[in-house]
């Protein structure tokens, strides 16, 4: 079945929906308008008001109400629009989600699924552009996803709503117009375990999210220039597939991390750190990093070309590690 | 501030369970207070001494299957809900036979089996949470109140405004319960909010709310039963402004540099525990020898508290990663 | 909603004034609709049409020295200011020569000779910016109000209820603007506010607030002028409630599924700009040469614009680093 | 003069009042109440509740509205009670004081200065005893302090005011009554360079607040075990000083990070990924991590010191190092 991943992410909503009384979708917008992106056009007639429900712009409020509805027993499917709006969700999300089930001793967990439009790409600047996934990562408690397929757009959300704790799932901007071949039977995926994409044998591509489209890209490239690079999509951010990353690099013995994020302090620091504290000494060069500019996303084309990772820098990137430039600041 | 007269004292044993649960609250917390002098309650402690009435007027008129949101002054809550002394005061030596299992603390009281959702201590954190509880009770076709507590200091706070709002806008079953004790830590009421009736704000919202006498728990009991009445009955979200006064610090820490002995004292001529008990001896209900048979009860319930407490376990530091994510079949 | 009648018209010249800055936004916006559709314009675009008495009949009330803050929406408010349409145009083209150097586009013109503070596409985000500029204000004992736009939508975030409480607790110099076109993207304020009046919200902090005509470019500035007025001899906040429309979608990509065009065609009818053409046509200070003369007039206005964002020039990629810090001497 | 580090961080803030009209302090019970942690405590008496300003419980707000009045020309140190509150504010802080400059092209800068305390150790439990200095320095736009000294608490805070940006200090809990000799004439010190608090030729002990009180202690520990361990106290989580962390690491081969921050995806793994860029092969050994368990923190006093990093971990860590066991996960 041809398909986008838009489509993948509605069809898994409905799915939802279908299966079990107690999920239900809110956010602002989600209903009326049509949702955001489009992704829930169409959920609004088939389920109405109370399940796709329409909130007014208060996003503590409601993501603590889609926390609180979990604990009283509901499965609520919580969007925040995008990503850069979860900051005023924060501690909602960090002092309640990640937190109740520790602070109570066990006494009650919180199966609440929170997606959200993540990524930069599309000329919205600085406000509306955050790649936040793997900050998200640093937070115990919350299980972090990057559906990067429409296979794990579709499979994701599923299992993630059968997940007794915080789940985030992260949709990058630029996939949900991505379109491809879905299984007619395709249903829900595991959440535990990355996977290799592509393999290789010189050079480790490790990613998520827009990462793997890009990587892919990459990979092809460097195919033509006669080195093989495997992509690792890591899909779940919290808690990272330690074995699936040390295996990649014991295989190929260099790895790049490429994450649109920022780079100081990113989720590409931890997988290099990790890197290194598990394969140090299978490491035929330091891990290089393709990450995102650490600059607020500007307007204009250009600049945020040059400021999100691109097919070249991961191509440049993978060069100089194969060649033997590198190890200096 | 003017009130309507009290309401007449109800029965005997009513009047007696009131101030039994009353004077249970502040028995249990000069305990603890005495505790943490010896170390044996730990970090923040945030006591609820002058507020009894508050919680022991309100929350029985609670049904088993309702829900409770609270903050971090929530011991009083807490007894009254039917969380066990012993529970509470094991949780606050951090033993695992605390009702959290001793990861929380003073602060952090849950109890699944009397829903008691916390126990919570971000200021107005709670708020969104009750939203959410009742929205889910809304959505399951299920009798269940959700009563919520916070301070007047929570009001100021965005997550008020959103929750008061979603509370009216989706017609929510949940009772918002203010204690207004004219302090948030050391800011006066009127040195944090525009609006100082605090009622006021949520009326605003199109949501019933009225101010209470807080120090005369019959009057607590009145209030609540007219609101959880309401809200049981579909009348959407109620506010009830407790007016009370903390007799203590804020914490532990609380040097008490805002307010005058003068105020206080002044207050404690309201003290609610008193308040009852004369108006029970004036009745013929109360007499020294059944004011001490009552001391005596409970005295040996927070003995027993203390007790258990004391002869509670600390959790194995090995299980430390334990309760970050649920010990499901697949994962343990 | 029925308001009191409509003022009187000003003299000529002045309500020409009005007249132009209407029409000079609604070409302006016309403009970037097409230079959109020819991707010259990227990203979020939300257009002001039919909305523009507001921006234009508010903005010139205020003096030089005061500030303004506003949202994505805000080429309106921006051109009123006095933010040449050259360097707005060019901004949203992603030119240097931009009022923000291209670096924020459409949701984001800056200008500080002018004291424009954005453009902030963060809904409610700018409210908190507003309380504090006036609060420098008048620690600084200048004269100084602040305006600060924003939606209907915007009044359900938690931001706007401290900000509210802020303000009217210190006493702040500033006018809150609020511009209820009825809908927050594609949610009716009937899906988003349990209150639905917004200016009794205001009014619940003791914050002087009103509802005003919003299509009728008169009734906003008097109502600004009389608000401005107000703020400025030290009565605190001030908030109007400006009921407006606009007659576009919510950005580009917006399908308007929410209503229906019966609605936007009703809306139509209370255009603003035609609304002011008829009672000026009928005081005799308009005919058709005049009209033609202020539509050329707006025309070039809006064609150097485009000539001056077409002739801007890319800034280079190796200064793409600039601006997360300031350049002080130390650092460059 | 005999001081602690509270009264350090009071005389700082008083100097910046007696030296500028333009400043002002704001939060939650700075005044009436006395300050939290006691730091503010006199103040009011001195300066006035217009300068020492009570605010509402609108963490938001007020930190917006202190941004507001940095934009229109005041000087205002922000103090927020604890980072743990901050995530309340994180709306204003990211998409408003870390962004303004940027999206406004130059035209706007925020001169605002934030203070939080942070950290654990105190049994307050898990929503208040964050650690997430590491975690806001991933945003550009900010400058992240981390004052460990009497002379950083005295010092740091008029640099960060005359600083065109917006500057956040971490003030860990359990400095506050840290007890030392102050010189009288200390004042202002510099912001952009790390320190060397012991020199030392076996192993770097990479930390920051509170870790350089532990470092200092475990590298006492050592010294008697024949190791010579050299602190350094990066001071300056944004921007990292890069020169420092590989002219140390250059020195010993072996590298410690200490972080209460919690592991993955905290600032140690961005520390360990820079080494890893900057100095790979001066290392003899991978660098190894010393930092926060990954729960939130509990509240018995066993369990929170097993949550936290204590100086026996540093001490294992530096062994295990040195005598070269590491290298896998
Ligand atoms: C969001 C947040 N800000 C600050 C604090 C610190 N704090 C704890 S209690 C308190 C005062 C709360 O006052 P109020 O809501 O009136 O409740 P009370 O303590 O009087 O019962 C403050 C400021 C906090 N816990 N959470
Ligand atoms: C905090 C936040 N949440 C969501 C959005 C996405 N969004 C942008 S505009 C908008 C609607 C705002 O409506 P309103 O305040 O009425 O202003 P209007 O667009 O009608 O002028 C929404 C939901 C945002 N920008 N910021
Ligand atoms: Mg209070
Ligand atoms: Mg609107």
């Amino acid at each position: 079945m041809k398909t986008t991943y838009r489509e993948a992410v509605r069809e898994a909503i409905r799915e939802a929906m279908d299966r079990d009384d107690r999920v239900f979708l809110m956010d602002e917008d989600v209903g009326h308008y049509g949702g955001c992106y489009a992704v829930s056009k169409g959920l609004l007639e088939e389920f109405g008001p109370e399940r796709i429900r329409d909130t007014p712009l208060s996003e503590s409020g409601f993501v603590g109400a889609g926390i609180g509805a979990a604990l009283g027993g509901m499965r609520p499917i919580v969007e925040v629009m995008t990503v850069n709006f979860s900051l005023l969700a924060l501690d909602q999300i960090v002092n309640n989600a990640a937190t109740l089930l520790h602070m109570s001793g066990g006494a009650f967990n919180v199966p609440v699924v929170i997606r959200m439009a993540t990524g930069g790409g599309r000329q919205v600047a600085a406000q509306h552009s955050r790649s936040l996934d793997g900050w998200y990562a640093h937070i115990p408690g919350l299980r972090i996803l990057t559906p990067a397929t429409l296979e794990d757009a579709r499979g994701m959300l599923w299992t993630a709503l059968e997940d007794p704790d915080p789940v985030i799932l992260f949709e990058h901007v630029l996939l949900y117009n991505m379109e491809g071949e879905l299984a007619d039977d395709a249903g829900p995926v595991p959440i535990d375990r990355a996977a290799v994409r592509r393999e290789g044998s010189d050079v480790s591509l490790i990613t998520f999210g827009i990462g793997v489209v890009k990587a892919l890209q990459a990979a092809e490239g460097l195919a033509e220039e006669g080195i093989s690079a495997e992509v690792l999509d890591l899909r779940t951010l919290r808690p990272l597939d330690d074995d699936a990353i040390v295996e990649t690099v014991r295989r190929t013995h260099r790895a790049v991390v490429v994450d649109e994020g920022w780079r100081s302090g990113g989720i590409s620091a931890e997988i290099s750190a990790r890197i290194t504290e598990g394969a140090f000494y299978e490491l035929d060069a330091p891990v290089a990093r393709v990450c995102g500019v650490e600059v607020p996303t500007p307007y204009p084309e250009h600049l945020e070309r040059a400021a999100l990772p691109q097919v070249e820098d991961i191509l440049e990137a993978a060069r100089a590690l194969i060649s033997g430039k590198d190890g200096t600041l | 501030m003017t009130f309507p007269p009290s309401p007449s004292l109800p029965d005997e044993s009513d009047a007696r369970a009131l101030l039994r649960s009353m004077l249970l609250i502040r028995r249990f917390e000069e305990k603890c207070a005495e505790l943490y002098t010896q170390e044996k309650i730990r970090g923040f402690l945030h006591l609820y001494i002058g507020e009894e009435a508050v919680a022991a007027g309100s929350l029985p008129v609670l049904q088993p299957q309702d829900s409770v949101v609270a903050t971090y002054r929530e011991h009083g809550q807490a007894l009254v809900r039917g969380v066990p002394a012993t529970t509470i005061m094991a949780e606050m030596y951090g033993k695992q036979e605390g009702c959290a299992r001793g990861r929380g603390g003073s602060m952090h009281i849950f109890d699944a089996e009397t829903r008691f959702f916390g126990g919570n201590a971000i200021v107005a954190g709670g708020l969104p949470l009750a939203v959410g509880l009742a929205l889910a009770a809304r959505m399951q076709g299920e009798d269940r109140v959700t009563a919520c507590y916070f301070g007047d200091g929570a009001v100021a706070e965005g997550e008020f405004h959103e929750a008061m709002n979603l509370a009216a806008l989706w017609d929510l079953p949940v009772l918002f319960c203010c204690e207004n004790n004219l302090y948030a830590m050391g800011t006066a009421v009127t040195i944090a909010h525009a609006e100082t009736d605090l009622a006021l704000r949520a009326t605003s919202y199109g949501i019933p709310a009225w101010a209470v006498d807080g120090m005369d728990v019959l009057a607590v009991a009145a209030a609540t039963r007219r609101a959880v009445q309401s809200v049981r009955a579909g009348g959407g979200p109620h506010f009830l402004e407790f007016r009370t006064y903390r007799f203590r610090p804020h914490s532990m820490f609380d040097p008490e540099l805002y307010r005058s002995k003068e105020e206080v004292a002044e207050w404690k001529k309201r003290d609610p525990i008193p308040l009852l008990a004369a108006r029970m001896r004036e009745a013929g209900m109360l007499d020294d020898e059944g004011m001490e048979a009552l001391e005596s009860e409970v005295a040996d319930e927070v003995d027993e508290a203390v007790t258990f407490a004391e002869e509670g376990s600390w959790e194995p530091v090995e299980e430390l990663t334990r309760f970050v994510y649920s010990e499901t079949e697949e994962v343990s």
